[in-house]
């Protein structure tokens, strides 16, 4: 079970020697990223196996926590490190000529690995900084210098959101002592008072730019509109889950109060409000998708409110719909760039494309029997079983916002299957691997469709157990830490 | 407020100011390359907040010499953990460097918010529509379009 | 120890804000390596011995001659104050 | 397995089948044989609409935790039967020549018949709802299914008002939404009985709430009052058939909702409890109701497109239904569930005598017709027929219901809303007489010299359809069972019935006697003119003069363009734009706060927006906590 | 009005950071829980064995850090490189051909840094080597023999003598080597970056184990690493 240390330490030993198997040959530089990751697969696959419905704890260093650094590993960081192969894989850069590019999105994935498995808060800090760190690199790289100034602006509020976050940092450390989450976990009442709920906050918002949380969201549209379509399948996709999931780590496991509801509760309204309104109004495909993810991380963060493993088995089913459906986009946006009205005559250019295209949006906006249904569905109904307020005001946002998304969406597929001028026939009409991967994309979701149940319990199962802080402390916690209250 | 005058009260007090100083800057500088400046100096601020967590009065540095052995020793590890964040800083001040370089380059100016209109209309060109904010935009897609009833 | 920390401290946010608000470029990045051997300082006297010869080594060093380089790059290796520079290249 | 698991079975298998065969020619003979089948299959569950017990689908599903099982009650099978036939008529009309013509007119003619092949599927599957769930899903699958037929038509407007109306039915399916999770917050639990259990503990405000949100969900998809915009256009794009199915019975699913919902479990205690003594519920859907037999019937007059001018009429129609049924007594609900049927034949009926003469001359353009009597006679006499029903006179069915329509508002003493629903059929009556003179009466225009009478494929079921229009007229004893079976299984008071009619209390009606008499006053009157010499000439069309000057067949004699213009001269100004206006309105908001957002999102400093969020995040937390020790 | 409203949050902002900071265990009673501190410097001689105990902690306890920090920078200089070159492939040996005239810096720069360039070789190495027993180590002796190097080129830009080929080479095998260390330990049955190798005597330049080593491998990345960045942010290779 040490092993799996590798998922983290096998990407960053192929990023180091990259450059160096570069100078002999490029093409094996360029095959070693996706050789990796599908070791990588394997190993969580076997892992997944022999987790079973455990949970187990890796001490790195051998040192007991809370002293040392501990990955704790059961099936939702299994989940999300398999996403993160997947994902890597599907959108790998063959065609760029520069091997250390190559290293960056090993970096990139071996920082992501790190996020999902890390249960230390200051580790997660330093994933997320190579993550980011590795992001800009990757965006600044693209052939458009509009993009290098994107990744600059970027940057700069990121950087500044890990500030934020390395002061809450301090602040909880200060109170408490300890970094290790499981330790944090068992003494919560340190922790829950302004001090200790303001550097959740804090940590919240700052992580919370990767994760296009509301106010801190204005570089979503800058960097989607000037790189690549697959690099935003996976910066939307995956990359924002992430940073989701070391909030959800600290929500889950520590910040298990109201005020701590409430805050993500309110971002993510005003996060699905403006997304949406902003969507409704852009006249192109990649603009539109920006602001629509935006709205569905706002979703997701009202998910997460609800709390407990209850929050948790519709965060993860939020995130893999997103990420199925938006990574899809995105991929299906390579061909369909521009602005809406060259979409003209689409569908009788290219059905498959047009169907595809309808299956995603039909599952975004929720019409039964797609998936998106029913997790809209379970949504709102756990809304309504917490009642308060707050909460009936984000359902009726939610749904609010499902109409206003019908209107923009169902504009452009209007506009798709209007006849065609003379003249337009959509953009990049060549073949790309994104299409396969999109249709791909579709063609899981339609099979989700069919199992929606069986899968459904597998994640009710998942973040049952994920979400309960005790069996993350017992896991983690050497038996003398567990009685001990501060 | 007694325990305000003490190194500890004037340190905190030294690290926010500085974070808050860094902020500042960040939010009002237009100038690319300050706002990199200030961007370290927000950065030292939560460095020195994380070492301050770490202070022990009385305390001594966290290295075992032979005369040693009986005093309190300072919390060794947000030293370490401000080993690496300043590491982390000087990597993300290089990059955001060269970044400038290149922006400036690109565009030839150094001013964030020519940078940022330029980016935007950039964006817009590539996508094929009108910036958005534009004088020469067209009204606002309608939701629907009914025709007379 | 009190009256020394409060003087560092006091540089250090006087500093701090001369990188804002000093018009040549030089002069910030001078008094940005001054913030961080101030911080140097502090460190030592909090007794983190590691993190003082890092800020030294790194903060007030490394970072220092990278933004040298900086300058260097991008045309502020001049002693001018911001009055004679073209508009176009304001440095505020 | 139950009768009902049969009907899915069969329906879903249906479904396929079409799907699979829908681009191969034997789709014409097989489309009309299926939906034969299902009709079979309905046969055989006859029972229920005979007083017999509700069938039960025998498996549920449980996803998530929702359980969703599936029923067929009188009501569903009532609403189902109407369905069926519509679908049978336009299968049939579609079929053949018709279809021939569509596809060489680069229609597609597979994705219809799939389109309607869905459109009854889902209609069978919100009508075999058992729970509030499977309701929901049922309610979507309509939309999206009437949405697919509504968009196949190639022209812009078309996809424009198909757009729109996915827009108004995702609002309905959303406020719906609302209310089961209101309903489900409070006992955990989707059963449809849970509704009146929920309504009786909630407060006054939520009763409003809850009331008015499944109101906004039911009246949006049958285009009641402020949400009547999408309808009409969305209808009268949709291509030939299909809009006849559509204004036949897609709509009136929302009057079946309001059935189930509303009146069954709501009941009238329930809305008389909500809002004031002076206006409660029911005085504001009555009037809602009345309002939209007005309103859009004074639309209608105005259009000069022939399917237009039917689909307002669709609108206004389900006026007389909610104002039937929302009346709670025997005979006015009875007239309203009796629309449903009655409306649906002679919509269906009329929609094709549009479509059929669209076929023949290209254009459904009342301006540009005229004279088809002689060329097309069958055609003319379905549309005859049909408008009779439509403006509610003997001894057509459409008289029978709105009959029971009016009396009942005379008995419950509504004289004001009695004078709204007499106003509605004034203008029925006017507008409907436009539409046939506009078309078969006049003069023949030129270029329609070599119309001849549409084919047999389009003609019989528009027969057929005229024929059910008469018979249940004529005897509406025939389909009253059906209406007591529900109004039971619903609890409403039952109509007791004959085959002639009903017997009231306060006057019965009796459609054999009013039919016998008034042939027997045609006979009369025939035979008096026979008798008094019977001297007729026939004339061409052309052999006619106007204020003593003889027109030569260029000109015309008989004017279409602005019908009526003092009428609606004097009513143009009360109705013009103003529900456009809200609508618009709407989109200015919206497109407000949509700048609003976007000027956030191009905010020059972005760090200003993360200092704001985390200075604004622990202020509240600041505010919330405080700084206890 | 930017400026005004700035200043009107970020007051509001300390105000409640000095909040936050009034709410701290070390303004009301003594000092920070300091949990993990102790428990660190009760075990830190047996279980490492190294006498700067913040070394024990960098390279021990958290030396997954160590490792996601020497992969940052790694990152970053593989950033720089990327955004201010035009290949990576071939044109790793030719940075300093440049097409500007590159002017030697004055005499006495260039004297001056051939005269303390051996001492700064000398006085980094010795840092890093004693990383575990005095403070500094392999980050500070890096940036040591870091800025001793580019020094070299900086002034005297024509004749510089650092091969980027053989940097990229040194920082490859120093993460490697850092990484190999790390799992050395994993073949051998126990967790990665788990300390190996007896720990000697306490106190003396052998001991603490693979620390020494581990340090050693972060001193000539960290080296490397930033050598080639400050390099490379030199070059005049920015192409579009």
């Amino acid at each position: 079970m040490n092993s799996l240390v590798l998922l983290m330490v096998l990407p960053l030993f192929a990023a180091f020697i990259i450059p160096v198997v570069a100078k002999f040959s490029s093409k094996l530089a360029l095959f070693t990223g996706p050789v990796v990751l599908c070791i990588n697969l394997l190993l969580i696959m076997s892992a997944w196996v022999k987790v079973g419905s455990g949970a187990h704890a890796i001490f790195l260093g051998g040192f007991l926590p809370p002293v040392g650094i501990v990955f704790y590993i059961d099936h939702f960081s299994l989940l999300f490190s398999g996403l993160i192969a997947s994902m890597v894989l599907i959108v790998w850069p063959w065609d760029a000529k520069e091997s250390r590019l190559y290293s960056l999105y090993m970096l990139l994935s071996a920082a992501s690995f790190g996020l999902a498995l890390s249960a230390d808060l200051f580790n997660l800090y330093v994933f997320y900084e190579l993550l980011a760190v590795a992001t800009y690199g990757i965006i600044a790289k693209q052939k458009n210098s509009s993009a290098t100034a994107a990744s600059l602006r970027y940057l700069f509020i990121s950087s500044a959101g890990s500030v934020m976050l390395l002061l809450g940092i301090a602040i909880i450390y200060t109170l408490t002592g300890t970094l290790n989450i499981a330790h944090l976990a068992t003494m919560t009442e340190n922790l829950h008072g302004f001090a200790g709920l303001s550097a959740f906050a804090l940590i919240a918002i700052g992580a919370g730019v990767k994760a296009e949380m509301f106010p801190v969201n204005s570089w979503v549209a800058e960097v989607y509109g000037t790189i690549p379509r697959q690099l935003s399948a996976l910066l939307a996709g995956l990359i924002s889950k992430l940073a989701v999931v070391l909030i959800i780590k600290m929500l889950l496991m520590v910040f298990q109060v109201q005020a701590a509801f409430d805050l993500l509760l309110v971002v993510g309204m005003l996060g699905v409000i403006s997304g949406e309104m902003v969507a409704w109004r852009a006249k192109d495909m990649i603009r539109m998708l920006s602001f629509s993810s935006i709205a569905h991380l706002g979703v997701l963060f009202i998910a997460l409110s609800i709390g407990g493993s209850k929050g948790l088995w519709l965060a993860i089913a939020i995130m893999l719909h997103h990420l199925l459906v938006k990574g899809g986009l995105f991929l299906m946006a390579d061909r369909f760039s521009g602005h809406f009205d060259k979409l003209k005559g689409l569908a009788h250019h290219s059905p498959m494309s047009a169907a595809v295209f309808l299956v995603f949006i039909l599952s975004l906006l929720g019409v039964p029997p797609l998936p998106g249904f029913w997790i809209k569905m379970a949504l709102v109904m756990n809304l309504a079983e917490l009642g308060g307020g707050l909460y009936y005001l984000a359902i009726g946002v939610i749904l609010l916002a499902t109409i206003i998304e019908t209107a923009y969406m169902f504009n452009l597929v209007q506009t798709m299957y209007l006849k065609a001028d003379a003249d337009s026939t959509p953009l990049n009409k060549r073949y790309s691997a994104s299409y396969t991967f999109a249709k791909l994309f579709a063609l899981l979701l339609l099979v989700s469709m069919v199992f929606v149940s069986p899968i459904s319990k597998r994640l009710k199962d998942i973040a049952n157990h994920s979400a309960n802080p005790q069996i993350y402390i017992h896991t983690v916690l050497p038996a003398r830490y567990l009685g001990e209250k501060s | 407020m007694n325990h305000f005058f003490t190194v500890e009260g004037i340190l905190y007090f030294g690290a926010i100011s500085l974070s808050i100083i860094g902020l500042f800057g960040l939010l009002v500088s237009k100038n690319l390359f300050r706002l990199l400046l200030s961007l370290v100096l927000f950065e030292a601020g939560a460095n020195l907040v994380l070492v301050l967590s770490g202070f022990i009065r009385n305390g001594i540095a966290p290295i075992f010499l032979d005369g040693n052995s009986g005093a309190v020793m300072n919390d060794p590890v947000p030293q370490a953990l401000v080993l690496t964040a300043i590491v982390i800083g000087v990597g993300v001040q290089a990059l955001a460097l060269s970044l400038i370089f290149r922006v400036k380059k690109h565009y030839g100016s150094m001013d964030m918010r020519t940078i940022r209109s330029k980016l935007e209309r950039e964006i817009a060109e590539n996508a094929g529509v009108t910036p958005p904010g534009s004088n020469e935009a067209p009204a606002p897609v309608k939701l629907i379009e009914g025709e007379n009833s | 120890m009190i009256w020394v920390v409060t003087v560092v401290v006091f540089i250090m946010l006087a500093a701090a804000l001369a990188v804002l608000f000093l018009p040549n470029m030089i002069a910030a990045v001078v008094a940005s390596a001054v913030v961080s051997l101030c911080l140097t300082v502090i460190f030592a006297v909090l007794k983190a011995p590691d993190v003082a010869m890092t800020e030294a080594a790194i903060g007030a060093g490394l970072s220092s001659l990278i933004l040298a380089i900086g300058l260097k790059r991008l045309g502020y290796w001049k002693t001018d104050s911001i009055d004679k520079v073209k508009a176009g290249e304001r440095h505020d | 397995m139950t009768l009902l698991d049969h009907l899915f079975i069969v329906v879903f298998s249906c479904l396929i089948a079409i799907s699979v065969v829908r681009n191969l020619p034997i789709v014409d003979k097989l489309a009309p044989v299926l939906y034969g089948l299902i009709l079979i299959m309905l046969v055989r569950m006859a029972s229920v609409a005979y007083g017999g017990d509700a069938y039960l689908s025998s498996f549920s599903l449980d996803l998530l935790g929702f359980k969703m099982h599936w029923q067929f009650t009188a009501l569903s099978w009532y609403f189902a039967i109407i369905t069926l036939v519509a679908a049978l008529a336009s299968a049939v009309f579609m079929s053949g020549d018709w279809g021939r013509q569509y596809r060489e007119g680069g229609g597609n003619y597979g994705m219809l018949q799939l389109a309607l092949i869905v459109n009854v599927f889902s209609m069978i599957l919100l009508l075999g709802s058992g729970d509030l769930l499977s309701l929901f899903i049922g309610w979507e699958f309509v939309s999206w299914a009437s949405f697919l037929m509504m968009v196949l038509s190639p022209s812009k407007l078309a996809k424009k008002s198909a757009v729109k109306y996915i827009v108004y039915a995702m609002t309905g399916a959303m406020a719906l939404m609302v209310a089961i999770v209101m309903i489900y917050a409070v006992n955990d639990s989707l059963e449809f009985e849970q509704i009146s259990i929920v309504f009786a503990q909630m407060s006054g405000s939520s009763q409003v709430a809850l009331v008015l949100l499944l109101f906004v969900a039911f009246a949006i998809k049958m285009g009641l009052l402020p949400f009547h915009l999408w309808q009409a256009v969305a209808y009268a794009e949709t291509p030939g058939p299909g809009a006849a199915f559509l204004g036949a019975i897609s709509s009136r699913m929302g009057m079946f909702t309001i059935v189930l919902v509303i009146v069954q479990f709501i009941g009238l205690g329930g809305l008389k409890s909500v809002g004031t003594s002076f206006a409660n519920m029911q005085t504001l859907l009555a009037w809602v109701a009345a309002l939209t037999t007005i309103i859009p019937t004074y639309i209608a007059l105005q259009q000069h497109d022939a399917k237009r001018l039917l689909a307002w009429h669709g609108v206004g129609q389900g006026g007389y239904m909610l104002l039937g049924i929302i009346m709670f007594d025997s005979i006015g609900s009875a007239g309203g569930l009796m629309h449903v049927l009655n409306h649906a034949s002679y919509q269906a009926a009329l929609f094709m005598t549009v479509v059929a003469v669209m076929y023949r001359t290209g254009t459904s353009d009342l301006n540009k017709l005229g004279g088809l009597v002689t060329q097309m006679p069958l055609t003319f006499l379905v549309m005859l027929i049909g408008i009779i029903g439509l403006a509610g006179l003997p001894p057509m069915n459409g008289f029978v219901s709105k009959w029971l329509v009016y009396r009942s508002l005379l008995v419950n003493g509504q004289p004001l809303l009695f004078v709204a629903a007499v106003l509605g059929t004034l203008g029925t009556i006017l507008s409907v007489y436009k539409l046939i003179h506009n078309t078969f009466l006049g003069q023949l225009r030129l270029e329609h010299q070599n119309v001849r009478e549409v084919p047999w494929s389009m003609l019989v079921p528009m027969l057929g359809l005229s024929v059910i229009v008469f018979i249940t007229g004529f005897m509406p004893g025939l389909i009253l069972p059906w209406i007591a079976s529900v109004q039971e299984s619903v609890g409403l008071p039952v109509i007791a019935h004959h085959l002639g009619g009903i017997e009231y209390a306060k006057g019965g009606l009796d459609m054999i006697w009013v039919s016998g008499i008034l042939f027997y006053g045609f006979g009369v009157g025939a035979l008096i003119f026979y008798f008094l010499g019977g001297k007729s000439k026939r004339v061409h069309q052309y052999d006619n003069y106007a204020g003593g000057h003889f027109l030569t067949s260029d000109v015309r004699y008989h004017y279409s363009n602005n019908f009526y213009p003092g009428l609606m001269h004097l009513i143009g100004t009360w109705y013009r734009g103003s529900f456009q206006w809200l609508e618009n309105s709407i989109v200015s908001v919206m497109s407000f706060f949509s700048v609003f957002f976007e000027n956030i999102y191009r905010a020059k400093q972005p760090v200003m927006l993360l200092l704001i969020g985390v200075v604004l995040a622990l202020l509240a937390l600041y505010r919330n906590l405080g700084v206890g020790a | 009005m930017t400026k005004y409203s700035a200043l009107l949050f970020i007051s509001g902002l300390v105000f409640l950071l000095m909040v936050i900071t009034g709410l701290l265990p070390i303004f009301s009673d003594s000092h920070t829980p300091m949990l993990v501190g102790k428990a660190i410097l009760e075990g830190a001689k047996d279980q490492v064995g190294a006498a700067n105990v913040v070394t024990s902690v960098v390279l021990g306890y958290r030396g997954l850090d160590t490792l996601g920090e020497l992969s940052i920078l790694f990152a970053a200089a593989s950033v720089v490189g990327l955004v201010l070159t035009k290949s990576s492939f071939n044109k790793a040996a030719s940075a300093n051909n440049d097409k500007h005239d590159h002017h030697d810096s004055g005499f006495v720069a260039v004297n001056a840094i051939d005269l303390i360039f051996p001492l700064l070789l000398v006085v980094g190495m010795y840092i890093i080597t004693h990383g575990h027993l005095t403070p500094g180590g392999g980050f500070q002796g890096g940036v040591v023999l870091a800025v001793a190097f580019s020094m070299l080129v900086i002034v005297r830009p024509r004749r510089a003598s650092i091969n980027h080929g053989m940097v990229s080479i040194i920082e490859s095998f120093a993460g490697v080597s850092f990484i190999l260390i790390g799992v050395i330990a994993l073949f051998k049955g126990q967790s990665f970056l788990q300390p190996l190798l007896s720990h000697g005597e306490f106190g003396s330049l052998w001991s603490a184990g693979t620390l020494p080593l581990l340090y050693l491998a972060v001193g000539l990345k960290v080296g490397a690493e930033l050598a080639g960045l400050l390099l490379a942010l030199n070059s005049d290779e920015v192409v579009d």
